[in-house]
């Protein structure tokens, strides 16, 4: 069946979703790349809802559901700093430091 | 009505008298404490007679509080106990008079704290479940850390945040064993019961477990007595620390330690704290205690950092005395708790008045003050007697029987705790030489003034405890005795033989 | 091979190859708009795994809706055009790499970790499922009875993101 | 037990107790009640000892061989202990408690007049008082600890009559000195009653001494430990090697007070000690030695000592310290009855001879006081030829001397030849008593040298004095000659309290005294000297004296002497015994520098101030503090750092999983 190649592309997808968390700076693309990891997750889902039941589909609708809130609320705070800095590079944003 | 309700109207009046205190306006509220602390005492009195000494643990009360968690409001006395409330209740009315001139601001705060701590330290001394204890600890211990905090010297900021975080992280460790204890005892029994006379009744054998738990317990009390080298708090709080909270920090506050041992970790754990290899670790800790704690004390500038480093000295005899366990030992501790409450207590007293004076503690700024204040020395020269033990005080009785007592199961440490004496004669007596005789050197000390009567009235009871205790000790030894027998009982079976006696 | 496996491959091959031009892209538009291939991809693969419903969602939704908000954000704050690389430097990609490396490893130990057998269900069972209560209904089902409450939660969540997004973004309340 | 005089035993501790009270309360509250303080103070200790002749008297009726204990209240009764508080009166109890209010209630009256002037006159006696009252409970008390009550508290009183002039450091100074090297005897009492409570579970005297043999193997390890710790005790308390260094300083106190305390009685307590535990130091053929061994020593050392000194009171500071020795050797050699003989008329002279040399220093100190001269009133370079003013004092000093050198028939003569006899009796059964013995006779002929030397120049040759000052020489009051008088007929009389058999005495005290040595005696080797060796003992050590006498005589010369602030400085032989063979400067640079450097740089400021707090309990707090410091570092505020460091989490987590 296609449980394993799914799981495989899924860690395929996964693996490059945090290499681009790392590897970027600009806020929108690490944002992306979290949306490609949650796609991942959610081809991991699909892929295990076809041995274990519906609720893995059930799932993912979930996942849409959190990442199109996360989604606004996200770029909503992007679009918010680049007001406030000028940039949305994370090497210039430090407001973290206490 | 009598004997269900005191031990709990004792705990209970101070804190509702802090209460009426913090209500009532600035310049009443010394009187009005006096007069709580006063009716305190009044009301401890008649347990003196009230007490049966073969009578075990006595006037319990015992009423569910927390009935899910098994934890109850229980309380009792027995001999060790008793004259740990009495001597509370005696220094709290002299440490609140003695503060009338003392503490001149935020009078009202001072005072409530006073009270709220002497319900903490009799909650305590009474507690029969492990959780009302470990809440009466921590509840006296924060007035203390204010009473440090807010009216101490220079450097009391330091002085309380280490007295704090030393005490508190003893007690968070007791706090730890405490519930493991609970829990296996709960294990066997099928009941949590945080009870004292149930986890004793069921406590069997723990396994290697046991020294764990006995470990916690015993540096919470070794923090608290002090032992060496748990020692370092002492020294700061007791200089920082205004009159009233030196003497009872020392009179009372120390005790708490090697009361904790006799009534929880020797008990609770016999095999390991008789165990011979943790017995000889703690005898040689006492012993540098008594013999370090001297030397250290001799060398101080300062009269309250030498009270302190000798209370490390003095309590080293105590702890040396419990260990030992013969009954003249144990005994002998006894009485060393009592005797230390009251002769450094007066110490601490004495210097405070000199405080009140010069406001210097500086053993050098003083000289010569025999000729100035003769009232002032000869009761600081009784005190510092009882202090080093001269036969016929009070200190000699106690320090004795740890002797006499330890000498026959530890000969070598006895007879290395007696040069303790010498040491003490070598720290206090060169101290009172330089503050009461020497010439008058310093023109500042020509005109103080000579005790008042009302600080006469804080020193004479002390002083007239010294002789009583030095000359006629036989009421209170009688008192303890049955309930320091059951205490060597109660352990014996994993004592050495040599200690059977 | 079958037909679904070559079919599956030239997918997954497209979503594997679309998201590694997704995160080297220098620009964020590039970035998006094969972040987009790769979600038509995934779409593409659900329909493999007996997931239509969701295939669509997901192409309605993410590469739909998401995506297109993703891309009025670069155009709002005028990042399409080309500027310095966001890319670390060799040091930010060696850490990159490593930690990548160490999650690739660990989930490659992992894969042998499957699902007991006693709960799984025959093949094919999902199509048949379908077959039954219709694409749709096989997930509505479960949805409005079993997991009705994390449902009418969701519909909080997004309100709440939906508040949250304008308070944020909005220059002054 | 139904004599009434017995029966208020107790009056005689407690009458001056009671003095102590009032005159302490006068003291403090009325201190120029002179005349009130006189009376409490003299009549507590005369109505004392009134009611100790009557309870010897009693007690001598009564021919009781057991001692007669009586019990007051328990004292500590803690499991098998019964610690009462208790006085026991025998034979011994009753020789100490009438030479102590006796000589006591003289040297009360010569302070009348010699403390007249001072403004701590309350306060002088109601510590006099209390020293009296210390030094009864110390030969009455019935067991160990209530001796000890008193053997502390005549160190006590001692620290304060010492340091009575508090406010020259020097001599607070000396007060500490003798209470901290008491207190180092002191745990050696201790611990000897630690011991003898292990083994034989009693502390009472009765008990301890009865159980004694069946418990202590004859000779045995722990019999000699105990009564090397008793003797360590002594060696505090009655200023033998290597103890002895306060007595000297002790001289500080006030002249009376030396008299008392630091010759008379205090002082010999150690020897009462001895003598009480006869049957300890019987059992302990090696305790004993060393008892008789360092009191010979200590006679002889502290007498080249002596020979030295300038100083008139530390000339007989010296001088106690080697009759004490004397003492020694003589309860250690087993001769109990002939050391407390030696006690007794020690007391009467030694007494007479430090209340005599208070007369001349008083003397010379109004002399100088009303010529406004700061010379020192107590150095013998100052004084000579004072027989012309102080005839009274100088022949009754003169009676002393010729008692101390051993002049027949002067009551010294026979203590001292009682203790030196039995030595040498026991020499023939043990030959190392041969030695101690030979020690004994130089130290003889030393005493004999420096108290001619003493008495040469104090009052004899010509006045060294100014010439103003002669004028205002005078003799004392009669309070003070008074006493002098009574104790000059003392030192003269006394030899008859025991006066030997060879001359046909009654051996009075001898008998008296041997209720008490019985046990030890018994087990003592019955040594009997033939007639003639006696008689040739005798008459050595008649000679001996008679030759340190004409010696000094004849080697010194009074006339050559220069005042104190003239004289050269000295060399040699005679510096060294000048300056006390360097032991006290040996003592503060090997025992008291070393622990007070110890005590305040290493376990003060090292272990206490840098380990202990500093490296352990504030090390901690610092060592948190900088985790602290080095975990804020971790806050870049870079949210990249933020997810590599996120990434290293879940990858960990993901790890526990895997593995």
């Amino acid at each position: 069946m296609l449980l394993g190649p799914a799981l495989f592309v899924s860690a395929a997808l996964f693996t490059l979703g945090v290499f681009g968390v790392l590897l970027r700076r600009n806020a929108i693309v690490i944002f992306m790349c979290v949306e490609l990891m949650l796609n991942a997750v959610n081809l991991t889902f699909v892929a295990l809802a076809q041995r274990l039941g519906v609720a893995g589909q059930l799932f993912v609708f979930f996942v849409m559901a959190v990442a199109a809130a996360e989604a606004a609320v996200g770029l909503a705070i992007i679009l918010a700093i680049y007001r406030h800095r000028g940039t949305v590079n994370l090497q210039n944003i430090n407001l973290l430091k206490g | 009505m009598y004997a269900q309700s005191v031990l709990t109207a004792l705990i209970a009046w101070p804190a509702l008298a802090a209460g009426v205190v913090l209500g009532a306006p600035e310049r009443w509220a010394k009187h009005l404490a006096l007069a709580a602390s006063f009716i305190e005492f009044a009301v401890s009195v008649p347990l003196w007679w009230v007490f049966q000494p073969a009578g075990g643990m006595q006037l319990q009360l015992d009423v569910p509080w927390i009935p899910n968690w098994g934890i109850h409001y229980a309380v009792g006395v027995d001999g060790i106990s008793l004259f740990m409330i009495l001597l509370t209740t005696f220094l709290v009315p002299l440490s609140i008079l003695g503060s009338y001139n003392y503490i001149t601001t935020r009078e009202r705060a001072f005072y409530a704290l006073m009270l709220v701590l002497t319900s903490g330290m009799i909650g305590v001394f009474v507690a029969l479940d492990l959780f009302l204890f470990y809440v009466m600890w921590d509840v006296m211990l924060i007035p203390m850390y204010f009473i440090i905090g807010v009216w101490g010297g220079q450097n009391r900021l330091y002085a309380a945040i280490k007295f704090f975080i030393y005490t508190f992280f003893g007690s968070l460790l007791m706090l730890v064993a405490i519930l493991t204890l609970v829990y296996l005892v709960a294990q066997r029994t099928g009941v949590y019961s945080f009870s004292y006379v149930n986890v004793m009744n069921n406590i069997g054998a723990l396994g290697p477990v046991a020294f764990w738990l006995f470990g916690a317990f015993f540096l919470a009390f070794a923090i608290k007595v002090p032992m060496f080298p748990f020692h370092t708090w002492l020294p700061d709080a007791h200089v920082e620390a205004p009159t009233a909270g030196s003497v009872i920090l020392a009179a009372v506050l120390l005790k708490m330690g090697t009361y904790g041992f006799l009534r929880f970790a020797v008990p609770f754990f016999p095999q390991v704290a008789l165990h011979p290899a943790v017995q000889r670790a703690i005898v040689t800790l006492s012993l540098i205690g008594i013999v370090y704690g001297g030397l250290v004390a001799m060398v101080q500038p300062d009269f309250k950092k030498l009270i302190a480093y000798s209370s490390v000295a003095h309590l080293g005899f105590v702890v040396l005395g419990i260990w030992a366990l013969t009954l003249q030992s144990v005994q002998g501790a006894l009485m060393v708790m009592i005797n230390h409450g009251i002769s450094t207590g007066a110490l601490f007293f004495l210097v405070g008045m000199l405080y009140e004076r010069r406001h210097s503690r500086l053993i050098e700024a003083f000289g010569g003050l025999a000729k100035v204040v003769p009232l002032f020395a000869a009761v600081l020269t009784i005190v510092s007697l009882s202090s080093i033990g001269l036969p016929a005080t009070n200190g000699f009785v106690g320090e004795f029987l740890v002797l006499l007592g330890a000498f026959r199961t530890y000969p070598v440490a006895a007879a290395v705790a007696t040069t303790g004496v010498i040491v003490a004669a070598m720290y206090l007596l060169p101290a009172l030489q330089r503050v009461i005789y020497n010439p008058l050197d310093q023109p500042e000390n020509a005109h103080l003034a000579d005790l008042s009567p009302r600080e006469l009235a804080v020193l004479l009871p002390l002083v007239a405890c010294i002789v009583w205790i030095g000359v006629y000790p036989t009421p209170f030894l009688r008192r303890m005795e049955p309930s320091a027998q059951r205490f060597i009982e109660s352990v014996r079976p994993a004592a050495p033989a040599a200690a059977a006696r | 091979m079958s037909w679904t496996l070559i079919i599956f491959w030239a997918f997954a091959g497209l979503a594997i190859a679309s998201a590694l031009c997704c995160i080297t892209r220098r620009s964020p538009v590039a970035s998006a708009l094969w972040l987009v291939v790769t979600l038509f991809s995934l779409a593409a693969l659900f329909v493999l795994l007996d997931a239509q419903f969701i295939a669509v969602l997901q192409v309605l939704v993410y590469a739909g809706a998401i995506m297109v908000l993703f891309l009025f954000v670069i155009m709002l704050l005028n990042l399409g055009r080309q500027g310095p690389t966001d890319v670390k430097g060799p040091l930010g990609v060696g850490v990159a790499a490593l930690l990548g490396g160490v999650l690739l490893f660990q989930l490659w130990i992992l894969r042998h970790v499957a699902p007991p057998d006693a709960i799984q269900l025959p093949p094919s069972s999902m199509a048949r499922l379908q077959q039954e209560q219709g694409l749709v209904g096989a997930i509505a089902r479960p949805l409005f009875d079993t997991y009705l409450i994390p449902f009418e939660i969701t519909s909080l969540l997004l309100l709440a993101a939906l508040v949250g997004a304008v308070v944020l973004a909005k220059r002054k309340l | 037990m139904s004599a009434s005089a017995l029966q208020l035993l107790w009056l005689v501790p407690a009458l001056p107790l009671a003095g102590f009270v009032l005159n302490g309360a006068l003291a403090l509250w009325r201190p120029n009640a002179k005349a009130a303080v006189s009376t409490i103070g003299v009549g507590a200790l005369v109505l004392a000892f009134a009611a100790a002749t009557a309870a010897v008297a009693e007690f001598a009726r009564l021919h009781q061989a057991a001692p007669l204990v009586f019990r007051y209240w328990e004292w500590m009764p803690v499991g098998d202990l019964r610690l009462d508080f208790a006085l026991q009166f025998d034979q011994l109890s009753a020789v100490m408690a009438l030479v102590v209010t006796g000589v006591g209630a003289l040297i009360h009256l010569f302070s009348v007049g010699y403390m007249h002037e001072d403004a701590g006159y309350a306060r002088y006696f109601a510590y006099l008082n209390l020293f009296v009252f210390f030094m009864l409970m110390l030969v009455l008390g019935a067991s160990f600890p209530v001796m000890f009550v008193g053997w502390e508290g005549v160190g006590l009183c001692s620290y304060l009559l010492i340091g009575f002039w508090f406010t020259e450091q020097i001599n607070a100074d000396a007060g500490k000195k003798a209470f901290i090297v008491n207190r180092i005897g002191d745990s050696g009492f201790l611990i000897a009653m630690f011991l003898i409570f292990r083994a034989t579970g009693a502390l009472d005297f009765g008990p301890v001494f009865g159980r004694a043999q069946a418990v202590f193997p004859a000779a045995g390890t722990t019999i000699t430990a105990v009564t090397l710790l008793l003797f360590l005790g002594c060696a505090g308390k009655s200023a033998q090697i290597p103890l002895y260094t306060w007595l000297p300083d002790a001289m500080q106190g006030p002249t009376p007070v030396s008299a008392l305390i630091h010759a008379a009685t205090m002082v010999t307590a150690g020897v009462y000690l001895v003598a009480r535990c006869n049957v300890l130091f019987a059992l302990s053929p090696l305790g004993s030695a060393a008892v008789a061994g360092v009191g010979a020593l200590t006679a002889l050392f502290a007498a080249t000592i002596a020979l030295k000194q300038w100083d008139i009171k530390r000339v007989l500071a010296y001088s106690t310290i080697s009759q004490l020795g004397y003492m020694f050797l003589g309860v250690g050699t087993g001769a109990y009855a002939a050391g407390i003989f030696h006690l007794v008329t020690h007391a009467f002279f030694k007494a007479l001879l430090f209340l005599g040399s208070g007369s001349v220093i008083q003397a010379l100190h109004h002399a100088y006081h009303a010529t406004h001269s700061h010379d020192d009133a107590q150095d013998m370079r100052n004084m000579g030829g004072l027989r012309r003013y102080l005839p009274w004092t100088a022949t009754l000093m003169w009676i002393a001397t010729l008692a101390i050198a051993g002049i027949p028939p002067l009551s010294g003569f026979f203590s001292k030849d009682a203790i030196l006899g039995a030595a040498f009796a026991l020499a023939t059964a043990e030959p190392i008593w041969y030695v101690y013995w030979a020690m004994g006779v130089a130290a003889a002929l030393l005493t004999a040298f420096y108290m001619t030397r003493l008495m040469l120049y104090t009052f004899h040759g010509p006045t060294r004095t100014g010439e103003q000052e002669r004028q205002h020489l005078h003799e004392a009051p009669w309070v003070m000659t008074g006493p002098l008088l009574v104790l000059g007929l003392l030192s003269l009389s006394g030899g008859l309290l025991n006066l030997p058999e060879l001359m046909g005495g009654g051996a009075f005290l001898h008998h008296w005294l041997e209720p008490v040595t019985a046990l030890a005696d018994r087990m003592r080797p019955a040594v009997e000297l033939s007639r003639v060796v006696e008689w040739a003992l005798l008459s050595g050590a008649v000679g001996v004296a008679a030759l340190g006498i004409f010696g000094a005589v004849r080697l010194l010369k009074p006339e050559a002497l220069l005042p104190a602030r003239l004289a050269p400085p000295e060399t040699g032989l005679g510096r060294l015994l000048w300056k006390k063979w360097y032991v006290d400067e040996l003592y503060d640079a090997i025992i008291v520098r070393p622990l007070q450097w110890l005590a305040r740089e290493v376990l003060w400021k090292s272990i206490d101030a840098r380990l202990v707090d500093g490296l352990i309990v504030n090390g901690s707090a610092t060592a948190s503090r900088a985790l602290g410091w080095l975990g804020s570092r971790l806050q870049t505020g870079e949210v990249g750092f933020y997810v590599v460091l996120f990434v290293v989490g879940v990858l960990l987590l993901v790890g526990g999983a895997v593995r």
